[in-house]
């Protein structure tokens, strides 16, 4: 499961690259264009957190901070003192990793639900900040008014073009990630997990692996958040909170821990639920989430990146069943 | 005889309780050493602070003449001190050449980013590096079965797994923790053959084991551990003879 | 002013922060039953609570019960549904890694919040206090007779629980299971039947936090994930396991809240809370009583 | 034999959800009248959606028993924001480009407003927000309301200086502010602090608490020590009865109590046990239809909307729900006059003068958006745990 091939990287890309182009064409489905601009957003935060927690093994509760962070930063600086949304991006990106540092450096040093409950301290400690501060922020009403961003003088106005700027750039993420998956580092972050007296006997800078990788799925997250930022052009805190640092963590598991695919699937499967599918539950939507997840976690605890393989192993045995 | 490892008068103390006390012992370049004595005689914790798995209280490590008391684990490992584990500790859900190349972690330089972008040079390292590994598996006897996951071993292969991984640091000093606990006895003879082959490439060993067979016939020296403190040293046939070590193993 | 006003406002904050902490310190203690045994942190803990003072809503104010009758009728079926969840729910999760375990217990909090909402809409719903609204005047501070109750009971349960698990046979058994399960098993322990007890108990533990703590906070059904966060921290606060610490730590952090709410921010409360908590485990990874090499070997 | 690769299974899903999707799109034949609706009927705001969607879904049943506007049967689409903004947008843009609906009415809460104002605006397609913050209908850069974008409910800024307006007649001047930290409190807490100054307030103290917080004792006795006159608490959910309930324990009898209109149902009042006796607060009209003078221009309206929701629902009416009346119904009216035409939808909303609605009577010009004043709040005292006006 870890060696991905050059042939599914193609067929990711292919498969990116035209999809928007089928909810097009098909007008009863064209907003779905809209939902995967968003689940590209979360995919971003995923690959980063697949990284952390299915490889290093080390689990965060708080990615809902970083990923609000970028949005606001971009936000903030955009509309309160005009700066250029890239250079935002980019300020963002290195706030939100020295941030991480700095929180990494003691945090990491937990275990279990230790280290659970240090990330969802950051995380609603920062969900306060952005909710009270509303001079800058806007408090609980939010703020609105960003502009749509550009690139080299044209302006990404339409669902499309946002569509393509915010998979090019999983795209990017994604082969950055597999390839560090199947390096030095990878190993390294594989070998914390199982042990860390093993990988720390064998040469492995065990805390320095761990904050390294917290530093990069927190850039991770929040460029996503600029992103976020720049295509909602609104954002207030809820959007930030505890619940959807947990909706990160469930699109991991329901995706797969221990695959980077997971993350992709977990994000964009999640997203259709709740923006889409499970609307048509009304009011029973909560339960059939619940109920959903309890599914997952039950029958796929390896999530749902290995139901390829569970349904060949079944047909295999079908057909293996039919030949004698 | 260069002399690369010695460790004076340690002690290490426990929540008040004396794990090892004023322990000390020297290690010759290419001699295997074995460190011996009953259940709770301090053995395992003596070789958890020579790698910093554990901090020691009072005393002095030197390794090639630098004093390593207190360094991180991963430093005295690049300092070239290997260790397999008592419990079996592989990389389990990785295949067992993935296993080795984790162990040439330190002789490698590829970072974060480097990797991420998977530059030429990384890929360079990264098949030097699988070649290297593959050599070590041929050596130790698991290359038919590179790809396999390493937890998928039965327990005596992973021990030999962690002597390769042990192996792929390059280390100058290797340190066995019960290597040949839960082998056969057709296995505990090819283990020997193993680490004489080992002290051929100018490893020297510093070997714990239960199996006194094995200890008397391979090791080249002996240091004899009662209670945490060092009641005995020297060959296999003078322990064989000392009363001192009679008296602890049997009195009790 | 002058130090009898500063003491009597000083004395009220510290009574609102007893009260507060002592119903977190009743979740945290629910927790623990359920971790000491399985080394599980249920999460749907905080909808025990809320489960507990809608439960009552319906026996005593619907069914008009005697209070003490629908007490106990409420304690039942929420132990019940404890019992449930883990025949259900922990039983069937093949791979119990922590993470499978987190959002299981996670999605039955999801769950349990839905069928709530379905019960009993989202108002929230009401409980006569057990010995009147009349507030106590205590040297210039006022306490709710209900608050009382609450620290009372809290002490009583812990009473128990601790004579529980340190002197009856069962109890010692349950703990037998968390520290060595294979041994557990060794010695004719049935690990299952201690860990489906665990649920129940937990779970009606939660009950009575949601059925004392209702007349004072009222309770709807959106509650328990507010509860079940708060609860855990002061859980971590305290050390994983003890029951002293659970309660300790229940104490301290609603203290922290009270006193900061009172002298430095309102807004920033919860956020200095937690901030004390984070510096305390960077000093402490294990918390204040708990036990240092279990926080430092649990993996995911 | 091959094992199903994952790209296979990638694909085959979205094929499926496409398909599933395409199905479940049956194309309408039937040409009706589409009008959007976005309301928080679950989340943390559903004490305003739930309400709100009821209302609506009565509105448009009652509306096509009718025969319809000009004969011709409204359909509603409602969706759920769970008071999310990224759900809100999706929702939004979804009724707007997909379902091309001729108005959306919602969103309940005021982020969530903001949040959707350009789709209105770039879609050109009117709006008609629930929520209360004048921010919806006041673009900073022009200071005039957005051109696509109308709301129903009173201002917060309305329900602040009918309070201090009461208070100035009492001759209070020294109030504390408490507030939720929610949406619904930090608005409501904003424009107290705003319209202080204008109307010799000082403020003494100015405390918050979290929505689902358990105890307000140490912000009250903060307050208590500062000893103002009055006590000002906006915050909406369970916390508003526990801070009454609080404030009569602390014996602060003394200093009297101000609710905002999130207090406006008689439920809480219930909970409260006794302790709301004696509180303030602004309500609409359409809270007190019961008590309203028979020659009240609001008594008929107001009246049988409560009677309609009472007898269709069996709970009682809260005042939210009547925002939604009063959107819808205006829609309803200006397509009435306009017939199925977004902009023209637009223009009519705009001209309505003298709209009696169950918040106020309305008169909306280019330069108001939500077309209501201050005397659309009337200030009421719990007596006898009853509204009843206030002196």
């Amino acid at each position: 499961m870890f060696h991905i091939t050059i042939k599914s990287r193609i067929v990711f890309i292919a498969i990116v690259l035209i999809c928007p182009w089928i909810f097009y064409l098909i007008p009863a489905v064209s907003h779905y264009l809209d939902i995967l601009i968003f689940a590209g957003i979360y995919c971003l935060i995923t690959i980063g957190l697949s990284l952390l927690m299915g490889y290093a093994g080390q689990i965060s509760l708080g990615h809902a901070a970083f990923f609000g962070i970028g949005a606001y930063i971009s936000g903030i600086l955009t509309t309160k003192y005009g700066l250029n949304p890239w250079v935002c991006i980019l300020i963002a990106l290195f706030v939100s990793g020295f941030i991480a540092y700095c929180i990494g450096v003691p945090t990491l040093k937990l275990h279990g639900h230790y280290l659970a409950m240090g990330t969802l301290a950051f995380g609603i400690i920062t969900f306060i900040i952005f909710n009270e501060e509303i001079t800058y922020t806007g408090g609980p009403d939010g703020m609105g008014n960003i502009k749509e961003l550009q690139l080299l003088g044209f302006p990404i106005d339409t669902n499309m073009k946002y569509y393509y700027l915010v998979w090019l750039t999983v795209v990017l993420a994604l082969l950055f990630s597999v390839n560090l998956i199947q390096s030095r580092v990878g190993r390294a972050l594989r070998a914390i997990h199982t042990s860390e007296v093993a990988a720390s006997s064998m040469g492995v800078n065990v805390a320095g692996y761990k904050i390294q990788i917290f530093v990069f799925s927190a850039i991770l997250a929040s460029i996503s958040g600029s992103f976020y930022a720049h295509y909602i052009k609104f954002l207030n805190p809820t959007s930030f909170d505890l619940f959807f640092s947990i909706k990160l963590l469930i699109m991991i598991v329901m995706g797969g821990m221990r695959s980077i695919w997971g993350a992709i699937i977990g994000a964009v499967i999640i997203a259709f639920l709740s923006f889409e599918w499970l609307g048509a539950f009304h009011e029973f939507e909560t339960l059939a989430y619940g109920a959903i997840l309890l599914l997952v976690t039950i029958f796929l605890p390896d999530g749902l990146v290995s139901l390829p393989g569970k349904f060949s192993e079944q047909i295999n045995k079908y057909l293996s069943k039919i030949k004698a | 005889m260069e002399l690369i490892l010695s460790v004076d008068s340690l002690d290490v103390i426990f929540g008040g309780l004396a794990a090892l006390k004023d322990v000390g012992f020297t290690i010759q370049k290419g001699v295997i050493k074995s460190l011996i004595g009953p259940n709770g005689a301090g053995k395992s914790t003596m070789l958890n602070v020579i790698t910093g798995v554990i901090q020691s209280t009072k005393g002095d490590i030197h390794f090639y003449g630098k004093r390593i008391n207190g360094l991180a684990a991963h430093k005295i490992s690049r300092l070239g001190i290997s260790r397999t584990f008592q419990h079996v500790e592989t990389f389990a859900k990785m295949s067992v050449l993935e296993n080795v190349m984790v162990g040439c972690h330190s002789h490698m330089s590829a970072n974060l980013l480097t990797s991420g972008l998977s530059l030429f040079n990384v890929r360079r390292e990264e098949d030097r590096v699988k070649n290297e590994a593959l050599a070590l598996l041929d050596f130790v006897g698991l290359l038919d079965k590179k790809y396999q996951e390493a937890s998928s071993l039965p327990i005596g292969e992973q021990r030999i797994l962690e002597i390769a991984r042990a192996l792929a640091t390059r280390p100058k000093l290797l340190c066995l923790d019960e290597p040949a606990a839960g082998l056969n006895e057709s296995d505990t003879n090819q283990f020997s053959i193993l680490v004489r082959e080992i002290k051929k490439k100018g490893i020297s060993i510093l070997l714990i084991e239960h199996d006194m067979k094995l200890v008397m016939k391979i090791s080249d020296e002996l240091t004899v551990l009662n209670y945490g403190q060092k009641i005995a040293e020297g060959t296999p046939i003078e322990i064989q003879n000392d009363p001192v070590v009679h008296e602890a193993y049997l009195g009790g | 002013m002058d130090s009898a006003f500063f003491f009597t406002y000083f004395l009220q904050f510290v009574i609102s922060g007893i009260t507060i902490g002592s119903i977190y310190a009743m979740v945290a203690v629910g927790f623990n039953i359920i971790y000491n045994v399985t080394e599980i942190i249920n999460f749907a803990q905080g909808e025990f609570v809320m489960l507990g003072g809608l439960i009552m809503v319906i026996f005593y104010n619907k069914l008009d019960l005697p209070i003490l009758i629908a007490f106990l009728m409420t304690v039942i079926v929420v132990a019940m549904i404890g019992l449930l969840i883990d025949q259900i729910v922990i039983k069937s999760i093949k791979q119990p890694t922590v993470l499978t375990l987190i959002i299981g217990t996670i999605a039955t909090s999801i769950l349990l919040k839905g069928a709530a909402m379905f019960i009993w809409g989202k108002n929230p719903y009401d409980l006569p206090a057990f010995s009147g609204r009349e507030a106590i005047n205590f040297f210039g501070a006022v306490i709710q007779p209900q608050a009382l109750w609450v620290i009372g009971i809290l002490v009583v349960v812990v009473g128990l629980l601790s004579f529980f698990f340190e002197k009856s046979i069962i109890g010692k058994a349950m703990r037998a299971c968390s520290d060595n399960q294979d041994a557990a098993l060794l010695v004719g322990i049935s690990v299952k039947r201690m860990i489906l007890l665990s649920f129940a108990l937990s779970a009606a533990i939660g009950a009575v936090a949601g059925v004392i703590v209702t007349p004072i906070a009222l309770m709807e059904y959106d509650r328990g994930a507010m509860l079940a966060v708060k609860g855990f921290a002061a859980l971590i606060l305290g050390g994983l396991g003890s029951f002293p610490g659970a309660v300790i730590g229940g104490l301290l952090l609603g203290l922290i809240e009270a006193l900061v709410a009172g002298y430095i921010s309102s807004g920033y409360k919860d956020a200095f809370a937690l901030a004390v908590l984070l510096i305390l485990l960077f000093v402490r990874p294990h918390g204040i009583l708990g036990n240092p090499t279990v926080a430092k070997f649990k993996k995911f | 034999m091959k094992k199903i690769s994952f790209q296979t299974l990638f694909i085959l899903a979205l094929s499926l959800i496409t398909m599933f999707s395409v199905v479940s799109c049956e194309k309408k034949t039937t040409q009706k009248l589409k009008i959007g609706a976005v309301f928080s009927v679950t989340g943390g705001a559903s004490f305003l959606g739930d309400p709100e969607k009821k209302t609506a879904e009565m509105l448009v049943e009652q509306v096509n028993k009718a025969g319809g506007i000009n004969g011709v049967q409204v359909e509603l689409i409602v969706m759920d924001t769970e008071g999310d903004a990224t759900k809100t947008n999706l929702a939004v843009k979804k009724l707007m480009t997909q379902d091309k609906v001729l108005a959306v009415v919602g969103p309940s809460t005021s982020g969530n407003s903001i949040a959707v104002i350009p789709l209105a605006e770039e879609t050109m397609t009117p709006l008609v927000s629930c929520a209360a913050s004048y921010k919806i209908v006041n673009n900073p850069d022009t200071n005039k309301p957005y051109k696509w974008v109308f709301k129903t409910p009173q201002s917060d800024s309305m329900a602040v200086e009918a309070i201090f307006t009461h208070l100035q007649s009492k001759k209070i001047n020294k109030i504390a502010i408490l507030s939720d930290t929610s949406g619904f409190g930090a608005s409501g807490r904003a424009e107290l602090q705003r319209l202080a100054k204008d109307y010799n307030m000082s403020i003494v103290a100015d405390e918050t608490y979290g929505p689902k917080d358990t105890d307000m004792t140490p912000q009250l006795t903060k307050i208590k020590k500062l000893n103002p006159q009055a006590i000002v608490n906006w915050s909406i959910g369970p916390t508003q009865v526990t801070v009454v309930r609080n404030w009569k324990d602390l014996k602060m009898d003394g200093i009297k109590f101000y609710q905002s209109h999130g207090f406006g149902s008689l439920k809480n009042v219930e909970l409260a046990a006794g302790a709301a006796e004696g509180v303030y607060l602004p309500l609409g009209s359409v809270a007190i239809a019961d008590i309203l003078p028979e020659n009240h221009p609001q008594k008929t309206v107001t009246r049988q909307y409560v009677n309609d929701y009472n007898a269709k629902y069996n709970e009682p009416l809260s005042s939210f729900g009547g925002h939604a009346h009063d959107a819808l119904k205006m829609v309803f009216a200006a397509i009435g006059k306009a017939g199925a035409d977004k902009a023209k939808i637009r223009d009519e909303l705009e001209k309505i003068s003298g709209f009696v609605g169950q918040h106020g009577i309305f008169n909306m010009s280019a330069d108001d958006h939500n077309g209501l004043d201050k005397t659309a709040f009337n200030m009421l005292v719990v007596k006898d745990g009853k509204w009843a006006f206030a002196d």
